[in-house]
């Protein structure tokens, strides 16, 4: 039989996953990873050759085929959840070593691969869902390896992804009433009327999986109870490319969206409240990783926000970004992971002056920082410039002060993040500690050095991977020049400096106040009079919805339980069991065992059979 | 060669205890299982053909010489050799160990009789001819009177003997019927009955197909034990070895009872309003009784054998409703509920075969200590519940929608709620056999040995499969025989 | 319809019932098979009549001797349950077989 | 004459079920079988009532007497009385339920008795039509035998 080549990403980590059960030995396993990332990674490189294929199988039948199709959009994001996926396992076989479950988690791994590759080629909405529900399993189980605490937080992120979910499912079908067609790339609508609120739930789906605010909630308690590598493949990496895959192709593609539409306020609200509140909770976290997460909640709404802008500079800017900070974040966490690995701990209190001992990692990881910070000349000052500079275009001027507070707070939570844990004074609390070996080091070599790369030439990029999104739209292809606003001298760009240098300001006045102890850097901040309050809130979960659903949710089934349930348990109790039991007991009584008893049956049986048959075909005629 | 399908497993039986005395356990298992795994690729063979909607009437040649044998495979009975070769490969891979144990011994002979019940099923359901039927239902019945008083215990003879006396007046009655039936037309082929009943319109004429139908409905009611013809189901099967019940109540109760029903209902007399009243009401009538009953039984077995029962009860309403949709739900339900009941069956086998015992008051918490059995039987558990998504979900779902289609609505809540009850009683299965406290006595039980776990893995993965998969299985396979259903009388 | 298969069709209907009756209430164990006996009487007896009123002896003297070697097979397998019985209960009573119930 | 033969097959019958020996039961059910071979001989069903003289009447009483013989010694079984005392009632009202019921489904013409099957023979119907009841008979000859064997098979035989 003849398999086509766009089934091959799908399979193949099935296929691996499946195989790697098999292998006993933990050292086979690593190599067994491996080389099944390559492979896949391997394919998706030549699907990205090929630019364009489509596959159509029969499958459930009624518009529901399996319907898969590469273009040039697609082809560049399978490639890159294949890349981040390769560096991510190359990193495992060091990282994970000391896990007891190896096995499950590589299984898990590739299933997410195959999910994660299946809903980036599905053409079919249904197919898509399904690949789309396989990740959030896979999410689920890949969190309970964690510590003992982590099946609350894999819990939480089931129901939180659930929810998303759901809306998402429920704007397919409201999408299928209207437009009649499942088939994502014959859809096209404009987001009006019942299609702007089947966009909004499909956009709550996607932007819930990307992990914007409000469905951000499990992410910074996974980069707790989580392994690391698990946040840097997922939230990090390939949760980033699949939310914003699906934002991108709806807002472009499948409903036709306007500049300053109603639909592109309600983005980029959302996009500038998790820009300012994630950053504004990940500048006061005491702990590396924890501070990472809310970082990658925040930068999401950098995405949302150029895609919401409906400009053509900021959906290129946010899908760029998209790319950029997948890179610089796994970067990060991976280094997090080093420093874990290495020191024991990720909490900044107790680290210090690791520059000497690690230099590749901190290295890797300033560069990673600056380029999460937009400084000139990283990758992350070209998207996020071209964000400010869309948000700037659509007139809402206040979407652009807020990507620029972030990126003050931003830089800010990086310098102290920095300062504390790889320069200033060398920390006491933690034993002498040494550069990790290669496999942890080079995944994190080659995503600095495309951080490097995409800030330089960012024209490769764009050109590469960022256009064939708009391959279906050439009016706006035709205005994009990409030479007159990314030159250093231009209002916006001296701006965004200036957010630096208030940034770098913010943390020298921090340092002093904490008689030079980094980590309190933020702590000025923190301090201000009403925010302070605002912070306790926070940091008490009064604003994390997940909690406080769970406590209305455990009062109104009290409520339910002494109203509702008692009653229906009574009448139950009391009447249907016994009723129940009585007919039971008499049934039980007239299978006596004797053969005479039994035949009687048969024969009365038949007679009566023989009766109403009679009657029928009389009633018949 | 369609005639493979019976020749080659009666070649088979007769030759096994010649060579039994050769090598008494590997060849027996060897060529038995041969047997069923050639049938069941054999069976594909013939896959695209059915699917196609032809039905193919095959003469008999030997030598050039043609012989009164003419066999009708359509796809209907391609689904039903398909079934039957299916499941009993399971059942004979799980005899390679099972029948190892003490009580049971001689396999060259106990393989003998399991391929001819297969011979007899098989024969039954190529038959074209209403007294082939007959006698071929007669060889699995024997066959499987001796299977169900294997282990000569006291109570096995019991069961045994009911079972054969409740059936002699089964088959009896069918005969009558067959008698009246050749009275009527000069014939017994399947085509003559049809092509003659169908120019005989007289008043008495309708009555008289009316009385055997009756007397078909007995006979073959009986062997498909629908209430009130069930009584000797959990007799045979509280005691018996295990592979019996699992080819008797997966497949056996389907291929001589509810598929010849249809046929003759549906493709030769054709069928009429009284007949699919009588059997909606005999089948909603099982489903009720047959989960009541399991509800209080402590025999694994026999609680099995009354939930075999209501399962029944689905088909059997399925088939009445006489809607496309109806005739795929309970055709795809009858394939489920022989992949499904089988492996509970086996299961009960793999217990009794490390545990010494099938009551379950006397087990507890083996699942830590047999984990295959536990987890094998939680899918099966499951599936006959009708949880989604696995196989056993969908066909229940098709059968309920096609009753709220055909507008039985309270048929439709009785069979719903029937299935919480049939849920209810596989978890108390779960809770009193599996899990809550292990029992001291079970301390040393050792998981089932290798081709037992085989065989219950081979036929979980199949319900897990189907469970996805369906959509495929329904148009390959049940879609064209439920066409031969809607097709009405053959020609 | 003939006479002949008329006053037949009659004497097969008073076989089955005396066969059945048999079943019904005798509890010797060999007496069952007895009674079973004559009810396969009757089914051969109709198979022929049948055969005579469609006078197509032919045909239903080959199924009424298929019928007959059947009826061996199973009486052979049925004495053998009944021997086992024996052995193991050392009673033939239909009685004392309802061990299981339920 | 054929319904005497008839009504001697029912009453020998009768007696097969209601005689208190199992010996005399098992002997005049021999004698029906032979009425019943001689009512197909006068149907013109040669071969059914040879097969039905020797394999009813002789294989089958012969097994049923070796059974009995078997078992005799200790088996004595206690019958109930009254299923013998009502047993004449029961059948008379059913063969009056019986003739009403056929008169009122089945026509009666008055016909003479068929002529006998001419041309055929009947081995070529045997051989040439119901070759499928030979290969089933084959199956029920190996299912009763190694049914037999399977009950009176030694324990020990591993």
């Amino acid at each position: 039989m003849n398999i086509d080549i766009l089934l091959f990403p799908i399979l193949l980590p099935l296929i691996f996953a499946v195989m790697g059960l098999f292998l006993k030995s933990k050292k086979l396993i690593n190599y067994w990873a491996v080389l099944g990332s390559a492979a896949v990674l391997y394919c998706a490189y030549v699907l990205f050759g090929i630019k364009q294929a489509s596959l159509v199988l029969p499958w459930l039948g009624h518009g529901i085929d399996f319907d898969l199709k590469l273009y040039g959009f697609n082809a560049a994001i399978l490639l890159w959840v294949n890349i981040f996926t390769f560096l991510v396992v190359l990193y495992s076989t060091i990282k994970m070593e000391t896990s007891t479950r190896i096995k499950e988690y590589y299984l898990y791994v590739f299933l997410t691969v195959m999910f994660a590759n299946g809903s980036v080629l599905a053409d079919n909405f249904v197919l898509f869902l399904f690949f789309w529900g396989g990740l959030l399993i896979t999410l689920y189980m890949l969190i309970m390896l964690g510590n003992l605490n982590s099946y609350k937080t894999a819990l939480k992120s089931l129901i939180l992804l659930g929810l998303c979910d759901f809306c998402l499912l429920l704007g397919v079908v409201l999408l299928w009433k209207i437009s009649g067609s499942l088939k994502i790339s014959a859809i096209s609508l404009e987001a009006q009327g019942l299609a702007m609120i089947s966009f909004l739930l499909i956009m709550i789906g996607a932007i819930g999986k990307a992990g914007a605010m409000p469905f951000h909630n499990w992410i910074p308690d996974a980069a707790i109870d989580a392994p690391v590598t698990v946040m840097a493949f997922l939230p990090a990496s390939l949760e980033k490319l699949l939310g914003i895959y699906l934002l991108t192709r709806i807002s472009l593609d499948v409903f036709h969206f306007q500049m300053n539409s109603p639909v592109s306020i309600v983005l980029m609200t959302v996009g500038a409240i998790t820009i300012v509140f994630a950053v504004m909770m990940a500048l006061i976290q005491k702990d590396f990783k924890r501070l990472l997460s809310y970082h990658a909640v925040s930068q999401v709404g950098y995405m949302i926000l150029g895609i919401g802008t409906g400009t053509p500079l900021g959906i290129v800017g946010g899908i760029f970004h998209m790319l950029n900070h997948a890179i610089y974040k796994t970067g990060l966490f991976l280094s997090s992971g080093s420093v874990e690995l290495a020191a024991g701990t990720t909490e900044m209190k107790k680290l210090g002056g690791l520059m000497k001992s690690m230099p590749v990692t901190g290295l890797c990881f300033s560069v990673c920082a600056l380029s999460i910070s937009g400084v000139w000349p990283f990758n992350g000052f070209v998207s996020k410039e071209m964000i400010f500079h869309g948000s700037y275009e659509t007139g809402y001027l206040i979407f652009t002060i807020a990507a620029w507070v972030g990126a003050i707070f931003t830089f800010a939570s990086f310098l102290k993040a920095g300062h504390s844990i790889f320069f200033g004074a060398k920390s006491t609390e933690i034993p002498e500690v040494k550069e990790n070996s290669w496999p942890v080091l080079v995944p994190m070599i080659i995503l600095s050095a495309f951080c490097i790369l995409f800030g330089v030439y960012s024209i490769l990029p764009l050109k590469l991977f960022i256009l064939p999104a708009l391959s279906g739209h050439p009016e706006v292809l035709a205005e994009l020049t990409f030479t007159h606003n990314l030159s250093l001298l231009n209002p916006i760009a001296l701006i965004s400096m200036g957010c630096l240098v208030i940034a770098f300001g913010l943390h020298y006045l921090g340092v002093k106040k904490g008689q030079g102890k980094a980590y309190l850097a933020s702590e000025p901040v923190h301090n201000l009079p009403i925010i302070k309050t605002i912070y306790n809130l926070a940091e008490n979960r009064v604003f994390d919805f997940y909690e406080q659903g769970v406590k209305l949710i455990k009062l109104l089934s009290k409520v339910i339980y002494y109203t509702v349930d008692r009653p229906i348990d009574f009448v139950y109790e009391r009447v249907v069991t016994v009723t129940g039991r009585i007919v039971i007991f008499i049934l039980r009584v007239l299978h006596n065992g004797r053969f005479a008893n039994y035949l009687s049956w048969s024969l009365a049986g038949l007679m009566a059979l023989g009766y109403v048959m009679g009657t029928l075909i009389k009633k018949a005629g | 060669m369609v005639i493979l399908f019976i020749i080659l497993p009666l070649i088979i039986a007769g030759l096994l205890p010649l060579l039994g005395k050769v090598s008494k356990k590997v060849l027996p298992d060897f060529l038995a299982n041969a047997v069923f795994a050639l049938l069941l690729g054999y069976s594909f063979n013939f896959a695209w053909n059915a699917s196609a909607g032809k039905t193919i009437l095959s003469q008999v040649n030997l030598a050039g010489i043609p012989l009164g044998i003419t066999l009708r495979l359509d796809a209907l009975s391609l689904l039903m050799l398909f079934t039957i070769a299916l499941v009993s490969l399971g059942v004979g891979i799980f005899s390679v160990n099972y029948i190892n144990q003490e009580k049971y011994s001689s396999k060259p002979i106990y393989y003998s009789l399991l391929l001819l019940t297969v011979a007899g099923m098989n024969g039954i359901v190529l038959s074209n001819d209403l007294f082939g039927i007959y006698v071929f239902l007669e060889i699995a019945a024997i066959a499987s009177y001796a299977l169900a008083a294997y282990g000569l215990g006291k109570e096995e003879l019991e069961g045994s003997f009911k079972y054969l006396m409740l059936s002699v007046v089964a088959t009896s009655f069918i005969l009558l019927g067959i008698s009246m039936i050749f009275a009527l037309t000069g014939t017994v082929e399947l085509n003559g009955i049809a092509s003659v009943l169908a120019y005989s319109k007289a008043i008495k004429i309708k009555y008289l197909i009316g009385i055997c139908s009756a007397l078909f409905i007995m006979g073959f009611g009986l062997k498909s034990a629908i209430v009130p013809f069930h009584s000797w189901m959990p007799d045979a099967y509280s005691k018996a070895p295990a592979t019996l019940p699992a080819m008797s109540s997966g497949i056996m109760v389907k291929a001589a009872g509810l598929y010849v029903l249809i046929r003759l209902f549906y493709n030769v007399f054709g069928i009429t309003p009284a007949v699919q009243t009588v059997l909606m009401y005999l089948g909603v009538i099982s489903i009720v009784v047959g989960a009541l009953l399991a509800l209080g039984q402590n025999n694994l077995q026999r609680l099995l054998a009354y939930s075999s029962i209501s399962q029944i009860g689905y088909m059997v309403v399925g088939f009445a409703i006489g809607t496309p949709l109806g005739f795929i739900g309970a055709l795809f339900h009858m394939f489920n509920h022989g992949i499904f009941k089988s492996l509970l069956f086996l299961n009960s086998g793999s217990i009794e075969n490390a545990t010494g015992t099938r009551e379950l008051d006397e087990l507890g918490g083996l699942a830590k200590k047999m984990p295959v059995t536990a987890g094998t039987n939680i899918v099966a558990s499951l599936a006959t519940a009708g949880v989604p998504p696995l196989n056993g979900f969908w066909s229940k779902l098709i059968i309920i929608i096609a009753l709220v289609q055909a507008k039985f609505y309270i048929f439709a809540l009785i069979g719903i709620l029937a299935s919480v009850v049939t849920l209810w009683y596989f978890l108390i299965i779960q809770r009193r056999a599996f899990f809550g406290k292990l029992n001291e006595t079970w301390k040393d039980v050792k998981e089932a040995p290798f081709w037992m776990s085989l065989s219950s893995i081979m036929l979980a993965l199949i319900c897990i499969i189907l469970g996805i998969a369906f959509p495929w299985f329904i148009r390959l396979w049940i879609e064209p025989a439920a066409n031969v259903l809607v097709a009405g009388i053959i020609r | 319809m003939s006479e002949l298969a008329y006053i037949c069709f009659v004497a097969v209907a008073v076989l089955v019932f005396i066969g059945l009756y048999c079943l019904m209430t005798m509890k010797n164990l060999i007496k069952l098979l007895i009674g079973a006996e004559i009810v396969a009487k009757g089914v051969s007896l109709a198979l022929i009549t049948a055969g005579v009123e469609k006078n197509n002896i032919m045909l239903a003297q080959s199924l009424a001797i298929t019928f007959i070697v059947v009826e061996v097979a199973l009486v052979a397998v049925a004495l053998a349950i009944v021997i086992g019985i024996y052995k193991r209960k050392k009673s033939l009573d239909i009685r004392n077989l309802n061990n299981l119930r339920g | 004459m054929n319904i005497y033969i008839l009504v001697a097959l029912i009453l020998f019958s009768v007696m097969a079920v209601f005689l208190r020996d199992l010996l005399k039961s098992a002997i005049c059910l021999a004698v029906a079988s032979i009425f019943l071979a001689v009512m197909f001989f006068r149907m013109g069903a040669t071969y059914a009532g040879v097969f039905e003289v020797s394999v009813v009447a002789g294989l089958i009483t012969v097994l049923f007497i070796t059974v009995i013989a078997l078992t005799n010694d200790d088996a004595k079984v206690p019958e109930n009385k009254w299923p013998i005392i009502i047993f004449p009632v029961a059948l008379a009202i059913f063969i009056i339920f019986d003739i009403w019921f056929m008169n009122k489904f089945i026509i009666l013409p008055s016909k003479a008795l068929p002529l006998l099957a001419q041309g055929e023979k009947f081995g070529d119907v045997l051989w040439g039509q119901r070759t499928f009841d030979l290969l089933g008979q084959i199956g029920v000859i190996f299912a009763g035998v190694f049914g037999v064997f399977a009950f009176f098979r030694r324990k020990t035989d591993e």
